[in-house]
């Protein structure tokens, strides 16, 4: 995997891991990193990966900074800090076959900083090792301070001795990340912040006295963007962003990961945004409440997980059935199936989400695939409820959810107007004459909310008249269900097809990519790659709105394919199945990869150019990252 | 419409399909006479039912209604109160509803006293599913409909609710729809959740408890009676004495025992405590003044937001 | 519709329809006579429309009598009994299109039983009425009895009069309907038989002394069958004794049309079968016992409809993750989405039971056609579910569960033995060496249950290792995944091919009609009208199990297939697009009917006349019944 | 094996991650010195385990081991032990799992009154899913993580089960794995549902429920003491008496109220009643004499059934 020429990738992709015990603050340092990195003026690109546990597991986070940026992680690692031993050699414990450390994803020439009582393990020979006394120099730090004596107790500061301690070999700016440790320090813990500054300059100083001298794979000083610096973003926060702009009033949800970060997210918002966040007892409750939220007219929404839409189900054709204007429903995919890998990453959901629960009912079903699709999908959801009275989901996932991005726009002015769709208005006999699901003319009925004089109607989940009082007639069944799964037409009718899909690179291609949600990262880096070391030609198809379904746009571009090759992140090649039963076309070549974690830009450039090289079939790929 | 509302005023004119003889026309008329008693506009009402011959009773009431979900009555209804505050709730449902696949949210609900007023069926059998023994049904029972006695025991509906934290919990008594039109009334004007077991005969699959078992013991007087006639008084003086909050929740809680040749009736348990709405708006004081629904967010702000990450 | 020719049908094909109220003992009028006429030689199917509702709201029961038998029903009533006005002109109080009444529904000479003191409505000129005074009649059957003057309170027994009178008609043997009576009443309620017994001669007497001369539908007597009468028996029952026979040992279930008649069934037989049902609080609890009690060793199941299955869905994840050798769940589709038509029928489950939960796990799924075919799989579902240790589940429908129809054997005698898969048994070692979730050396692990010595194994419904620790390691995952999904290929490789799929007709056939489950009977005996009537050679592909998909064979037969008819009661054709997703081949035409109802006779034969005749499309058929 | 098991021998290899100093280690401690009290050979017990921190319980205790879905331990637990009459059946959750998720399960498995045993490690905090306020947690708390106080009241786990029909109902402490370990195998020996609430310590997330508040009062004392020594007595001594029944849940609720300085630990309520499984046996003599497991069903006769039909 390690060919040569990195060093001469310098600063335009260089990748940065830090690694050690969940709680034990690799989250702050790694992300105090990359806010220093974009503030000075590098694109970042910066993912986790973390147990289901909350202290001792190994947990690691992948910084990847550049002057151009990137979309996807890499798994050249040129510059690995570790905490501990496990980061290095891998998982002692584990009975079969388990993680073997990231040293050996060290390419020749890159760095690894370690604690000086630890052993390296097993590297590759061109591997510059740099030992550093982590807990002495905290010591040394916290020495004169009102801390002083307290290093065991402050254990977690030497991150930051680690951290400084690997910027000098970057010849990064310290002082950039000195401001970001203080920033993170505010207030009332000020003095913390001093003190990191300070074991952040001894480990820098540590290591540039020492090894840095002749590292050739360096960040140094550029100059910063005017202006405002830009953000570092990641998926759960453009979520929330979306659905304030749109004007969410009611958010419900229960616990879960990973879809608690854009849930708590909200929840802190709760007073300066003045939405109401409901943390229930379970899904089933959140996803009930959001429908009578929906119902009485506010924008409402819940967030979940795999498990919790297994809950949910019934809420959704509840809401579907009753036409509500809403909720939309954010699914932050992740391994399964059942608990499965609670914080890891897959994309099996698609196939429960397009069809989610018994019956048939409409809704809506929407893949963005980064954070500016986030935002702008999150919020449109809102529309389409409101103008279609369906539920709406928002399929995302880990990845997309925790991988923090560098942006300086998220498009917050370029979205569409709100639209609350068809509303009833009091007209003449006030009730008597509102039918609120009227089929006579038209799909979608105007809808009155609870409290409106002269829009009082009735609503039930059995089969229902335009009255909506339970019937069985076979005339009004076959009409009901006709107006409600006519919905969907409509809607294709009327969201304006680029919504629907993306053919991304040149219109025609010898090889065509299809792929969905969080993959595009990873998809639009490889065609970049392609293109420029392998010399093909290669486009990409991102199937965004997945319910309805784009028939005969997708139709179109695949049967002008050349080659078509399937990308997930998930065993069964899900939206492989959804094409065929839709176009009855099916792909020539699919790289499935389920192990649990996204795809590196290694594993899918190696899936990508063995199956352009060989035949048709099926080929699953997996570097066994940690 | 007329200045005065008469309990006609919210009758629908949808076709009631319940049994001759069911308790819930007793239910549904109580219902009505209290939104008269109480002169709420109907558009200002909205109804939530549960699934069960007891949950088409929203159809049956001229106001906004909504035929939930088995079991989910209490989840929807908190979501739409929460939305608009200034909209009555009721929520109604059977005892198979609320006490079994929804214990949990009626639990759950308890803890939150969201300002809504919870009025249940209870009938001791599942009746739309023809008649298999509910969580009310005592161990050792058997209705005719049941091929083997049940061998689990009854829930005490009263005890879960104030262990569960509701703030008016009462029972009454479908076949005197008077006395429970104005439990009704007292719970809709009570601010918090209002809890409501109402004691409600299903002639056609539960041939225990039958009007004439309510309405005669063995020794021939009438089974239920009043709690206010014995000089019980459930409600709590001082919210804030916690003493006395517990005194008055064991003292219900011994009283919903209860249960056999003699069964009270009235307010068993009664507290003034800040509701979840109260909560929010202390969160928010926008929240306090106006309805969610009736709020405009198009002036929100999202730069601090932006910035935070910057 | 009403084409001649009818009258020479005579006692080889007549429907006798009977209507009233619900509750007001129709179920027990139609099914006596039903019984009766099966004990009198000829062979019946029965099915009974009723609304979600205990009394009052309109119900009916069709039974067609004949001596060769049909395998579904038909709309061309020859004598119709109704027992309230509603039957005769609709639904009164119906705000919105209702139901105009089964006047309309009886055959040119055909005949209306009704009450003398409602009037018959619209009718055909040559249509036979039959005023009969109901509770006079039984004022007179009931005089000189114990129960003299109680007619008012006993009005439920004027249904006896009603069927009575009809039989008249028929020239039906009226002692055989006596004697079902009897058998009815039994014990401590002998005299009500009795009582029944000379309303029915009463009302028998009054139409044979007024109208029943010259009447051309008849049932004479026949000579019945030797030995043992056939059954008559409904799905709900089939599965049941699959069940059983199988050696399931608990059952536990949630309430609800139309499950709730195989529970209550299987309920009633505890004592004697041995076996324990629970009902429980929800459909939550009652998969997860049956999860719990399936991996304690015991055949575990549960019955559920829609609604239900979208509670059960994260219970079978769970199942289908810790490779439990079950539990069978037996599905009984209604008319959804949601709450929907409870009491009313449908096929629109298909895809939320082929993606029952939320990731990739596997699970088998079957959907037998007819009450022969649920015997069989409610059985087979045990064994697999114990050689591939996954939940399996079992499609039926309000239509098969409830559709009563003679047979004379169930064939328990030609199951396949009892297979309760690999079995762990204790070695050298005990617990050290064994490994529940071992993926070295097959696809499925012998399994051990609690108590056996030296078995102890963990399970988890987090990812797991091989002793089925929690482990989020890639290389692990990928085992275990492919072990588990792996199981469906070895399924598909050992069930033998005849499961999957049946080819009813002629191997070669200018239409094949591509179907599932309940609309077996309808198709072959749209077969057998197509070649009598039509002269066209149609051939009926019936899937019958649907995960993991027969590919090959489904493919070989509809590439061969000159044009193909999808044939659904439900809107999307679901089947249709599991074809295409599996094989890329679209169906030429469907029909598909989603009003609440399974196909009349008349329907579906419309419906493949239309399609037949004209180009390809989709076409929905209803007659619109009650 | 040795003759007489240890502890130890319940010890599973299972590498354990909670956080250092989480008191759920005091728990499992208990839970193994439990067997080894009861001399259970491992193989004849089966440990079911909600989702949470407090879910992994079940791979560290060597006997067999479901860790099953988040809140629905019970059910599992049930069916398994219902089919398996003769195994030892523990079920160990936490309080979210079993006090929110969970709660109908909880209230209706109380009625069953199933051989099982049911502990709850109660943190009031959602541990795995990073520090939430659980349903234990009361109104205004606000623990380390939480943005905002909690806004709805906390449940009262005891005066719930009591209500819910548990026939053993206790509360322990984590950090005191011996008399924790004598409840639970006390909770073994009872026939029928056991239910032990364990105050448990979340020294990550719960900065206020902390070791140091439990055993330090403001006063300086422990907050905990016995119910034993204050001549408490939970156990209802005549089962058919129903007055004493009565009176003994009203004790324990009464009881249960008692939180802040003194937090009563020990058996609230006992009293033995017939279980689901004996009722069972008594509808089915074979299920009183074999475990369904073990029962062979190959000789069943479906003829009469079929006859019936004919
Ligand atoms: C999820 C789900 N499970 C089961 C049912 C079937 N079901 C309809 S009503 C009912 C029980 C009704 O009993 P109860 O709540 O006591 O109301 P009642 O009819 O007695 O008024 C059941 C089980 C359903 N509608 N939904
Ligand atoms: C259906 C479902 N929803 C949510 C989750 C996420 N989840 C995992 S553990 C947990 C809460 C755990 O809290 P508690 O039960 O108190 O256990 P503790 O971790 O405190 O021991 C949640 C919400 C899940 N696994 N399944
Ligand atoms: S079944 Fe019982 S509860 Fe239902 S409508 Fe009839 S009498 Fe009322
Ligand atoms: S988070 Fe709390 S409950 Fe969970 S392991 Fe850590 S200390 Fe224990
Ligand atoms: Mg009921
Ligand atoms: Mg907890």
């Amino acid at each position: 995997m390690h060919t040569g020429g990195e060093r001469s990738l310098g600063h335009d992709d260089l990748t940065w891991l830090i690694g050690g015990p969940q709680g034990g603050g690799i989250n702050a340092a790694a992300e105090g990193f990359a806010k220093a990195a974009t503030r000075a003026g590098y694109r970042v690109i910066a993912n986790i990966e973390y147990h289901s546990n909350i202290m001792g597991e190994h947990s690691y986070y992948r910084v990847r900074v550049g002057r151009s940026g990137h979309r996807n992680v890499s798994e050249r690692v040129h510059v690995l800090v570790a905490l501990d031993d496990e980061t290095l050699v891998g998982e002692r414990h584990a009975a079969f076959p388990g993680f073997k450390g990231h040293v050996q994803e060290v390419v020749p020439g890159g760095a690894v900083v370690f604690d000086a009582n630890d052993g390296p393990g097993e590297h590759g020979a061109d591997v510059l090792l740099c030992p550093v006394p982590y807990l002495e120099l905290l010591e040394e730090a916290l020495k004169g301070s009102s801390r002083e004596g307290q290093a065991s107790r402050l254990k977690v500061m030497t991150n930051t001795v680690a951290v400084g301690a690997s910027l000098a070999l970057l010849d990064f700016d310290l002082a950039r990340y000195q401001d970001a440790l203080r920033a993170e320090f505010g207030g009332r813990r000020a003095d913390l912040g001093e003190l990191n500054a300070k074991a952040a300059a001894l480990g820098y100083e540590f290591v540039r006295e020492r090894f840095a001298d002749g590292f050739a794979f360096r960040l140094p000083r550029v100059s910063p963007p005017k202006g405002k610096p830009p953000m570092l973003i990641r998926g759960a926060y453009a979520a929330a962003m979306g659905k304030l702009k749109a004007g969410i009033g009611f958010q419900s949800y229960y616990p879960i990961s990973p879809a608690t970060d854009e849930n708590v997210y909200l929840e802190a918002h709760q007073r300066d945004q003045g939405l109401v966040v409901v943390q229930t007892e379970d899904e089933v409750s959140a996803i009930n409440m959001a429908v009578g939220a929906a119902h009485a007219g506010v924008r409402a929404s819940t967030s979940t997980s795999g498990p919790g839409l297994s809950l949910m189900v019934e809420g959704l054709g509840f809401a579907a059935m009753t036409e509500a204007a809403g909720p939309v429903l954010v699914l932050w995919s992740r391994g399964g199936p059942s608990t499965g890998l609670p914080t890891r990453h897959e994309q099996a959901d698609l196939r429960f989400a397009l069809q989610p629960g018994h019956g048939e009912f409409p809704h809506l079903l929407v893949a963005p695939g980064d954070v500016h699709e986030i935002v702008r999908d999150s919020y449109e959801a809102f529309n389409w409820a409101d103008r279609y009275q369906m539920p709406v989901m928002v399929l995302v996932d880990k990845a997309l959810g925790t991988t923090f991005i560098t942006t300086e726009d998220l498009g917050l002015d370029r979205l569409p107007p709100v639209d609350r769709g068809p509303r009833f208005r009091e007209g003449g006999n006030g009730d008597a004459d509102y039918l609120r699901y009227d089929f006579s003319d038209g799909i979608v009925t105007p809808r009155s909310v609870p409290g409106q004089a002269g829009g009082i109607y009735w609503s039930t989940t059995d089969e229902h008249d335009p009255r909506g009082h339970i019937t069985e007639d076979a005339e009004n069944r076959i009409r009901m269900q006709d107006k409600r799964m006519g919905k969907l037409e409509l809607a294709l009718r009327e969201i304006p097809s680029d919504r629907f899909l993306t053919l991304h690179g040149p219109k025609s291609a010898d090889v065509t990519i299809v792929s969905w949600g969080s993959t595009k990262g990873a998809i639009l880096d490889a065609l970049d790659i392609l293109a420029r070391e392998d010399k093909v030609k290669a486009n990409f198809l991102q199937i965004r709105i997945m319910r309805p379904f784009p028939v005969s746009a997708v139709t179109a571009i695949l049967r002008a394919a050349k080659k078509t090759v399937l990308v997930e992140c998930n065993y069964d090649g899900q939206l492989g199945l959804l094409i065929r039963e839709q176009t009855g076309i099916a792909m020539d070549q699919s790289i499935v990869k389920y192990d649990g974690r996204p795809f590196s830009e290694e594993e899918l450039m190696d899936g990508l150019r063995h199956v352009i090289a060989e035949g048709p079939g099926r080929l699953m790929v997996s570097h066994r990252l940690g | 419409m007329a200045t005065v509302l008469k309990p006609r005023d919210y009758k629908s004119d949808a076709h009631i399909n319940w049994c001759p003889g069911c308790g819930d026309f007793g239910i549904v008329n109580a219902i009505q006479m209290a939104l008269a008693e109480l002169q709420l506009p109907p558009h200002k009402v909205a109804v939530f039912s549960g699934i069960g011959c007891s949950g088409k009773t929203s159809h049956y009431i001229h106001a906004y209604g909504y035929h939930t979900l088995h079991g989910r009555v209490l989840p929807v209804a908190t979501g739409a109160k929460l939305s608009n505050k200034d909209l009555t709730v009721l929520a109604v449902g059977g005892d198979g509803d609320g006490y079994g696949i929804g214990s949990g949210y009626f639990v759950n609900a308890g803890r939150r006293n969201v300002d809504i007023t919870y009025v249940v069926f209870n009938n001791s059998v599942y009746g739309l599913t023809k008649g298999q023994g509910s969580p009310t049904l005592r161990k050792g029972l058997k209705t005719k409909s049941m091929p083997e006695a049940a061998i689990q025991d009854g829930v005490n509906p009263l005890a879960l609710a104030v262990s569960s934290g509701y703030t008016f919990v009462a029972r009454a008594f479908a076949l005197d729809p008077r006395t429970l039109a104005s439990l009704i009334a007292a719970g809709v004007r009570h601010r918090g959740s209002s809890f409501i077991d109402v004691l409600q005969t299903c002639p056609t699959y539960n041939d225990l408890y039958t009007a004439e078992w309510y309405n005669h013991t063995q020794s021939g007087g009438p089974r239920l009676y009043r709690l206010s006639e014995t000089g019980y008084d459930g409600k709590v003086k001082d919210p804030s004495d916690a003493d006395e909050v517990v005194a008055k929740k064991v003292q219900a809680i011994t009283k919903s025992y209860e249960w056999g040749e003699k069964i009270p009736v009235g307010v068993y348990y009664e507290v003034d405590l800040p509701t979840y709405e109260d909560a929010l708006a202390e969160r928010n004081p926008r929240y306090g003044r106006e309805a969610l629904v009736d709020t405009d967010f198009s002036d929100r702000d999202l730069s601090p937001l932006m910035d935070a990450l910057r």
